[in-house]
């Protein structure tokens, strides 16, 4: 479904990405673990358009989006769920909700989303008519992702979802990405630094090192791996 | 009574013509932050347009109704090509620099413009037609308020209502809300955040252009400086009613209007700005935000 | 730290050096937090958990002067001093009275050096006025010493002396995160405040922050955490505290609350060895 | 010999340049004349032309940058508070300035400008002839004055009040400055009418006095209307339109007659292709009286050449003038127009 | 190197421009007698100067694009920013500082009294610069009415010379000081306005103050202003014109190496440390125990003090005093010093002052042009050094194992 091949990106003259290639296939969950500025975010913000690779090509369900602006990217059904959230401060929940549905015009099927939404974190919403910066950490969490939601995404790339939620909200969530993929069946690209938690639910996953991949293979077998445990499980 | 009344009209129209062009500086602020320094200099392109443009047409004897819609036309598409421009060549490569560089920009786009407006056609005042005739209906009141005045309260009035629906229920609208408080996010969630800045600063252009026809039209003349004072009170009334706020700039600027209009009444003209900038810094001190603008208390 | 600190604090009998009660927040409708009563005793590790929204950051925005608080009282007594008000202070006040703090977001100033990041946060402690920099006289060159040469020692025990030059913005996150604890020290605290120091970093890194805080303990300050990482809060804690919409609902030692029920429907969840 | 350099400064660009422009075309007319005779005393004419924009402070620049050229003499500045900044630089070097339009009262009446000189009557002339007017011709009672606060339009309105109020003849009511380029001035107008007021005396220029104007009797308000030299500019009939009609202004007797003024006038359509602009014949009488002294005076001296202003007639287009100790042309004075059919008429 | 999609973008930009300038280029109106001149040919410059400036422009951004190729392929190494360069090698920058020197000491000996004249304005603005530096560059406050201090200065001289006949040299820090304490007045309620609010209060300060001198005339004679006003004095000598410019440029490069001076401690001391943080985030700055109202306030008076001492110098270099002298544009003429010379660095405002000041002058040959170019000027800079001139360095340290800070600038 999404293939990136031998991508480099670059802030300014500094390379972030070192040849990056990876693919992910309809209707699973990757996963893509690393050190603090091993690159994963960046890998995300490429995949979207907003730090274009300088080489390598993107291809996304056959067609290449390297090239394209991010709201082309958006449109073709990659959505992502960025690290710090980014909620629009001044919206309200509802309206924030809306903006995730910004590209879509099936007035029907976005009620119906929003439905589902708020029954899946109840606490939007009780929240529907607050300013979207007056919610804690976690509910901005729910509310990022529940966001991304109304797209209707076919790949929901997600960063980081777990940083500073409660232990029964990330695992909430965690059950709530597999349910997506499960139920929507929508592929998810999933960036964590809580790797324990993020190999359990993926089937694959990618080990970024200084913008460089160093280990792929099935989640369960990175899972036991002795370096990735040392590294990253902390362990 | 009377006097009072007048001079409350009187204020009214100065607030009006204030708020036609705040309005396109609030919203530039709102979406990039930017103090638009330029945006007087539209609103003076905007109104030499409506000039040019009426005269030819008159010239060529178009029906007084022909020339004043053809006019407003033409004002307003030069008028936002300008805007369109000015942001694509002075503040779009500076997207990403330091705060206040787009502003020393800004100061040398207005300085650019009026000096070639100043070249390209005259550095003296020339006359405007009065483009909005004497109603006959209105002769009654005409020692209170005249004609034009109507027609500039009316417009502010029915741009206000336009634009409020805008940006709070059109997709181009929340796409600015949302480019305005996270133009990151917003790509995120698919909007051409270029598209929307560039959607601002034609709407603002527009909007200052329309007024700055009306406004020549009811004073009579124009010269190339004009957009620099007018767009100085503008700001001050968008600052005034909370900037990025669109009933705000409104509000700041019949306020503005209003104060100017009753302190030259019953105190002096002599220090009619001084008391305009005194009501500024002194709602500032007891909201700093302005009056309609967000009293933010930044979560941490 | 510096020397006059280090003697081992004893860890029962210790007074307490923050006293908070009936702390109450309100914004417009919402009450942040509701009489909320709480302690740190000297030498302790106290953590403050809580599920999203409960209160925890409004908490120390409350007690650090950011927020006024609606009710309620914080009172610091620093060992063998008298009990002082927190109420109403400014936050550069509170500073100086010996609360320091990091930012649940980074909050660096991040075009500023690493070693004057942390120089900053001497300001509080030093007086050179207007005069002094401009003649520099003996003592504003002694004090300018001193500032950068405790910083850089501060900067070491962190492990960050190898980026004293570096622009703060340019610095991997976990760094930041202990460039932050840094600058925190730097101020000279009986009482530090962390705000989920642990957001963001790998279990690796965690781990090696585990280190990091108990190192600071030791060292004898007193510490207020907030994190949602129980593996961290679990094996330092001394004392925890958990709050729910702006009230306690439970505290106790790491064992106490791991075991009660009330927490675990609130905020922890029936299986804890993941999170 | 040595060619006698004439410094021609004053606005020359920006907003002012049409107030400025004129001169130094009027320079340069008189200076061609005199070079094809043969120069000064054999000695030919050159023109340094600075500009100054009308501003006290780059003023200081451009005197200094002519003095340090060797000017021998200066024809300028344009407006009083730019004169007034540059004269100190000159009365150091010994340098003679004659000003086609500084109008200011102080610039010859205070005496600390010995060096000065111009070929227009000072403001209080102005005021003089504007306020006997009002009071005796207009007969008014009640005299609303308002200004401009610039140097020019305020010095001019204080010194009407300071006549009216000496006289008592007619009740000064009202006086105030507005903003000049403001967007309206109703409620100055409000005021006016309120006041109760038969005439309005204006000190400032025509932008403002057309705005003010047109608000007026768009307001159905007949109050006389009564100016001064700065409104007396056929922009200001051209601007006003219909509202401009009965509207009184003073301003520099009708020279039209005068052959030289003709005599200049067709030179300048010749050269330039079109009507001269403001303050033209005050800044031919200006090279003329000063070319003249020079040629009289025998030498550049500036002594020399200060006696023989102050004594030796010269024919300009104002008629046969020399200038009094002040340094006030002895003989220009102003008369009354009034707008008649889209004409400023002079009034008997 | 261009392709023909370049050249096929250049045309659509020209139509664009043709399109854009139509009106105000081609059409010129008589209103009064109605008739229309219309001037074709600008129509064809305008058209093919868009042309040429956009394929210039395409092959400067081709030429960056393919240095940066280099630079990646290893082929060539970085070049690092001349600025940087400049003030970081001592070999660079200490010949260029002695002939600065030297250069600034001869400067009028060797050019004419005119010259001087300029370069003393250019100098007054240098050290306007510093100080609006202080409050913008360094600590964050964006200061639209930094005239109003100006003004407080050159009245102060002004008026104390004619009432009481104080002299320049008593009324130097006496203005100095009434600036300060105005900034101060003026600090107290508004500090704590953020950005831009900040901004627009301080332009209304400045127009207030403008206004009240334009209109209180009993206290300052209205816009006719205040003339005769005595040049600084040397023991009583009597000078010369030419002398009296001579003395009052080099006591302009006395105040300009003594403002550098202070300006550079400060900016390297616990103060200026304060200020920069406070420019970079007030609520973690509050954290770290800095008193906010207080610092910014002195950052504030400071910056005033600076704008009295010059107005003082103003006023005794012109002999006269206006209102009309301290309009906003001037604030902002100060604040473009600031943002071009690169916000907080003392060289790159210096060298903005001297840039900003003198174009202007020496472009008086293209009379109606200058402010055209001088505007456009502004844009380019900006949209190719948008960080200034020279972007500020921050002050590093060098530590041994006993620490002993050295200055590296
Ligand atoms: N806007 C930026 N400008 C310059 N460099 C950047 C920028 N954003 C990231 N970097 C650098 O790029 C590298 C990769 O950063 P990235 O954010 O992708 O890491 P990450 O793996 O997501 O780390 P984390 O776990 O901290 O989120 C880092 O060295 C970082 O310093
Ligand atoms: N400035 C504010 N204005 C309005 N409401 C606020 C403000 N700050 C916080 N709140 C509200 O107070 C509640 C507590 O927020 P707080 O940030 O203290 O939570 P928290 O316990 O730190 O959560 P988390 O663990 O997610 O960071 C939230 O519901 C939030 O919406
Ligand atoms: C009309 C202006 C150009 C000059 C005016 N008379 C003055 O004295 O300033
Ligand atoms: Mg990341
Ligand atoms: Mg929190």
């Amino acid at each position: 479904m999404l293939e990136l091949k031998k991508i480099n990106t670059y802030y300014g003259n500094i390379q972030a990405l070192h040849d990056i290639s990876l693919s992910v296939e309809e209707g699973e969950i990757i996963t893509l673990i690393g050190a603090n500025g091993a690159g994963k975010s960046t890998t995300l913000m490429s995949i979207s358009g907003i730090v274009p690779p300088r080489t390598g090509e993107i291809i996304f369900q056959g067609k290449p989006i390297h090239e394209l602006p991010p709201d082309k990217i958006v449109a073709l059904g990659i959505c992502q769920v960025p690290e710090g959230r980014h909620i629009f401060p001044d919206l309200t929940v509802a309206e924030n909700l809306d903006m995730g549905a910004f590209l879509r015009r099936d007035k029907q099927g976005i009620k119906e989303d929003l439905e589902y939404i708020y029954a899946l974190f109840p606490i939007l919403a009780k929240r529907r008519n607050q300013p979207g910066g007056n919610l804690s950490g976690g509910e901005q969490q729910m509310l990022a992702i529940s966001r991304a939601l109304m797209a209707r995404p076919q790949l929901l790339l997600l960063d980081e979802p777990s940083m500073g939620l409660a232990p029964l909200v990330t695992r909430q969530i965690f059950d709530i990405i597999k349910k997506i993929n499960e139920e929507q069946n929508t592929t998810i690209f999933l960036v964590e630094q809580n790797a324990n938690l993020a190999l359990k639910v993926a089937d694959r996953g990618y080990v970024l090192e200084t913008g460089r991949i160093t280990m792929h293979d099935d989640a369960g077998a990175l899972l036991i791996n002795e370096d990735v445990k040392k590294a990253y499980l902390g362990i | 009574m009377d006097y009072f009344i007048e001079l409350f009209f009187g204020g009214l129209t100065r607030g009006s013509i204030y708020a036609l062009i705040a309005l396109g500086y609030t919203m530039v602020y709102g979406i990039i932050g930017l103090i638009n320094f330029a945006h007087g200099e539209i609103y003076m392109i905007g109104a030499f347009t409506a000039l040019i443009v009426s005269t030819v047409l008159s010239v060529f004897g178009f029906p007084l109704l022909a020339i004043v819609i053809l006019t407003m036309l033409a004002a307003a598409i030069w008028a936002s090509a300008y805007g369109y421009t000015v942001e694509k060549l002075a503040y779009k490569p500076l997207r990403n620099a330091p705060r206040l560089s787009p502003l020393i920009s800004a100061i040398g786009m207005s300085m650019f413009l009026q000096n070639y407006v100043l070249l390209a056609q005259t550095p003296d005042f020339l006359p405007f037609p009065a483009l909005i005739p004497d109603f006959p209906f209105m002769e009654r009141y005409a020692h209170i308020i005249g004609s034009s005045d109507l027609v500039i309260l009316l417009t502010t009035a029915v741009i206000m209502v336009l634009l409020t629906f805008l940006i709070k229920f059109t997709r181009i609208g929340k796409a600015m809300r949302a480019t305005a408080q996270d133009r990151k996010m917003a790509l995120l969630v698919g909007v051409n955040v270029d598209h929307v800045i560039s959607m601002t600063f034609i709407i603002g252009s527009a909007l200052a252009a329309v007024g700055g026809m009306l406004i020549a039209s009811h004073i009579g003349q124009i010269n190339f400086f004009i957009g620099f004072i007018a767009g100085i009170k503008a700001f001050t009334a968008a600052v005034l009613g909370g900037i990025g706020s669109i009933p705000g700039a409104v509000l700041g600027s019949f306020i503005l209007g209003l104060t100017e209009s009753f302190a030259t009444g019953y105190v002096s003209s002599d220090y009619e700005d001084v008391f305009a900038f005194s009501l500024l810094v002194l709602i500032l001190i007891f909201r700093p935000s302005g009056l309609l603008g967000k009293a933010s208390i930044e979560k941490v | 730290m510096t020397a006059s600190k280090s003697t081992k604090p004893t860890m029962t009998t210790s007074q307490p050096i923050l006293e908070v009660t009936g702390l109450t927040m309100d914004f417009g409708g919402i009450r942040a937090l509701d009489s909320l009563d709480l302690q740190v005793r000297e030498g302790e590790i106290v953590a403050l958990i809580g599920p999203n929204g409960a209160g925890k950051t409004t908490f120390f925005n409350c007690l650090t002067g950011i927020y006024k608080p609606t009710g309620g009282d914080l009172l610091l007594t620093p060992p063998g001093q008298k009990t002082r008000r927190l109420n109403g202070l400014k936050p550069n006040k509170v500073t100086q009275q010996g609360l320091a703090r990091t930012f649940q977001n980074i909050r660096l100033f991040p075009n500023m050096t690493v070693l004057e990041n942390v120089m900053i946060a001497r300001h509080c402690r030093t007086r050179a006025k207007v005069l002094g920099a401009i003649f520099r006289d003996r003592r504003t060159r002694e004090e300018e010493r001193q500032i950068v040469e405790l910083s850089y020692s501060i900067l070491e025990k962190m492990g960050l002396e190898s980026w004293v030059n570096e622009f703060a913005k340019n610095l991997p996150y976990g760094a930041q995160r202990r460039l932050e604890i840094a600058r925190a020290l730097a101020t000279e605290p009986i009482l530090l405040l962390l705000d989920e120091p642990a957001a963001g970093m790998n279990p690796q890194e965690t781990k090696e922050l585990d280190d990091l805080i108990s190192e600071i303990r030791d060292d004898g300050l007193s510490i207020l955490l907030i994190e949602h990482d129980m593996k961290l809060v679990m094996s330092l804690s001394d004392h925890i505290f958990v709050m729910d919409y702006g009230k306690k609902i439970a505290e106790g030692n790491p064992e106490e609350i791991r075991t009660n029920p009330d927490v675990i429907k609130a905020y922890l969840g029936e299986d804890v060895t993941d999170a | 010999a040595d060619p006698i350099k004439i410094g021609v400064a004053g606005a020359h660009s920006g907003d002012l340049a049409s107030y400025g422009l004129p001169t130094v075309k009027a320079a340069e007319l008189v200076a061609k004349d005199v070079n094809a005779r043969g120069g000064i005393n054999g000695r030919k004419v050159v023109l340094l032309v600075e500009d100054d924009v009308c501003k006290p402070e780059v003023a200081t620049n451009t005197a200094t940058k002519l003095v340090s050229k060797g000017v021998n003499v200066v024809i300028g500045h344009i407006c009083s508070g730019a004169t007034k900044a540059a004269l100190p630089i000159y009365k150091a070097s010994d340098v003679i300035v004659i000003s086609p339009s500084a109008t200011d009262s102080s610039l010859t009446q205070s005496g600390d400008y010995p060096n000065f000189y111009r070929t227009i009557a000072p403001n209080n002339a102005q005021a003089r002839t504007e306020v006997d007017f009002v009071v005796n011709v207009l007969g008014a009672k009640k005299v609303a004055i308002i200004h401009d606060k610039g140097d020019y339009g305020k010095g001019f309105a204080q010194d009407a009040k300071n006549f009216l109020e000496k006289e008592g003849k007619a009740k000064v009511v009202l006086f105030e400055g507005i903003t000049p380029g403001a967007v309206d001035y109703s409620a100055v107008v409000q005021k006016v009418k309120r006041s109760g007021a038969d005439v309005v005396i204006f000190g400032g220029y025509h932008p403002e006095a057309s705005k003010i104007v047109t608000q007026m009797r768009k307001k159905r308000m007949k109050t006389i209307f009564v100016s001064d030299d700065g409104v007396k500019d056929d922009t200001f009939i051209k601007v006003a339109g219909k509202y401009a009609e009965g509207v009184y202004a003073t301003g520099p007797a009708d020279v039209s007659s005068n052959p030289i003024t003709r005599e200049y006038r067709e030179k300048h359509v010749k050269a330039y292709g079109e009507e001269p602009g403001a303050f033209f014949d005050n800044a031919v009488a200006a090279a003329l009286a000063l070319t003249n002294a020079i040629e009289k005076a025998g030498s550049t001296d500036p002594k020399a050449i200060a006696k023989a202003l102050h004594t030796e007639n010269v024919e300009t287009p104002f008629g046969s003038i020399r200038f009094d100790e002040n340094g006030d042309a002895i003989g220009v004075g102003y008369v009354v127009y009034k707008v008649e059919n889209g004409k400023f008429v002079a009034v008997k | 190197m261009l392709t023909v999609k370049d050249f096929r973008n250049a045309l659509l930009v020209a139509l664009w421009f043709v399109f854009l300038t139509f009106p105000i280029m081609v059409i010129k109106i008589n209103p009064y007698e109605r008739t229309i001149i219309w001037r074709w040919h600008n129509l064809v410059w305008v058209g093919i100067g868009s042309f040429v400036l956009y394929l210039i422009s395409r092959i400067y951004l081709q030429r960056k694009k393919a240095r940066q190729q280099r630079i990646r392929q290893g082929l060539e190494t970085e070049r690092i920013d001349w600025s940087q360069r400049l003030m970081q090698e001592r070999r660079i920058y200490m010949p260029i500082l002695v002939g600065t020197a030297l250069f600034a000491l001869a400067f009028p000996l060797v050019f004419s009294t005119y010259q001087t004249n300029i370069m003393i304005t250019a100098l007054m603005y240098v050290v306007l610069g510093l100080g609006l530096n202080i409050v913008v560059g360094v600590a964050g406050l964006l200061d639209l009415g930094y005239v109003a201090f100006y003004a407080v200065g050159a009245y102060s001289y002004a008026l104390l010379n004619m009432h009481f006949g104080l002299g320049f040299w008593t009324v130097l820090p006496i203005g100095a000081m009434l600036a300060a304490t105005f900034g101060i007045l003026l600090g107290f309620p508004v500090l704590r306005l953020r950005g831009d609010y900040l901004a627009i209060v301080t332009l209304g300060f400045g127009e207030i103050i403008r206004l009240i001198l334009e209109n209180w005339t009993e206290f300052s004679q209205g816009p006719s202003g205040i003339s005769n006003i005595p040049r600084p004095g040397f023991f009583g000598l009597e000078m010369s014109l030419d002398t009296a410019i001579l003395y009052l440029y080099y006591l302009m490069i006395a105040m300009v190496i003594f403002t550098i001076f202070v300006v550079n401690r400060l900016q390297n001391s616990r103060i200026g440390r304060a200020w920069f943080a406070l420019r970079e985030d007030e609520i973690a700055c509050q954290a770290m125990g800095i008193d906010k109202t207080r610092t910014k306030l002195t950052a504030f008076a400071l910056g005033a003090t600076w704008a009295g001492m010059v107005g003082v110098i103003f006023a005794a270099k012109t002999t006269f005093v206006n209102p009309a002298s301290f309009t906003f544009l001037e604030s902002a003429i100060i604040l473009c010093i600031v943002v071009l010379g690169g916000m907080g660095s003392i060289v790159g405002v210096i060298i903005a002052a001297l840039v900003l000041i003198l174009l202007p002058e020496y472009l008086r040959a293209f009379a109606d042009y200058r402010m055209l170019v001088f505007g456009a000027t502004l844009v380019i800079m900006m949209v190719f050094r948008p960080q200034g001139i020279i972007a500020n360095i921050r002050r590093t340290y060098t530590l041994e194992r006993k620490p002993e800070p050295a200055v590296d600038k």
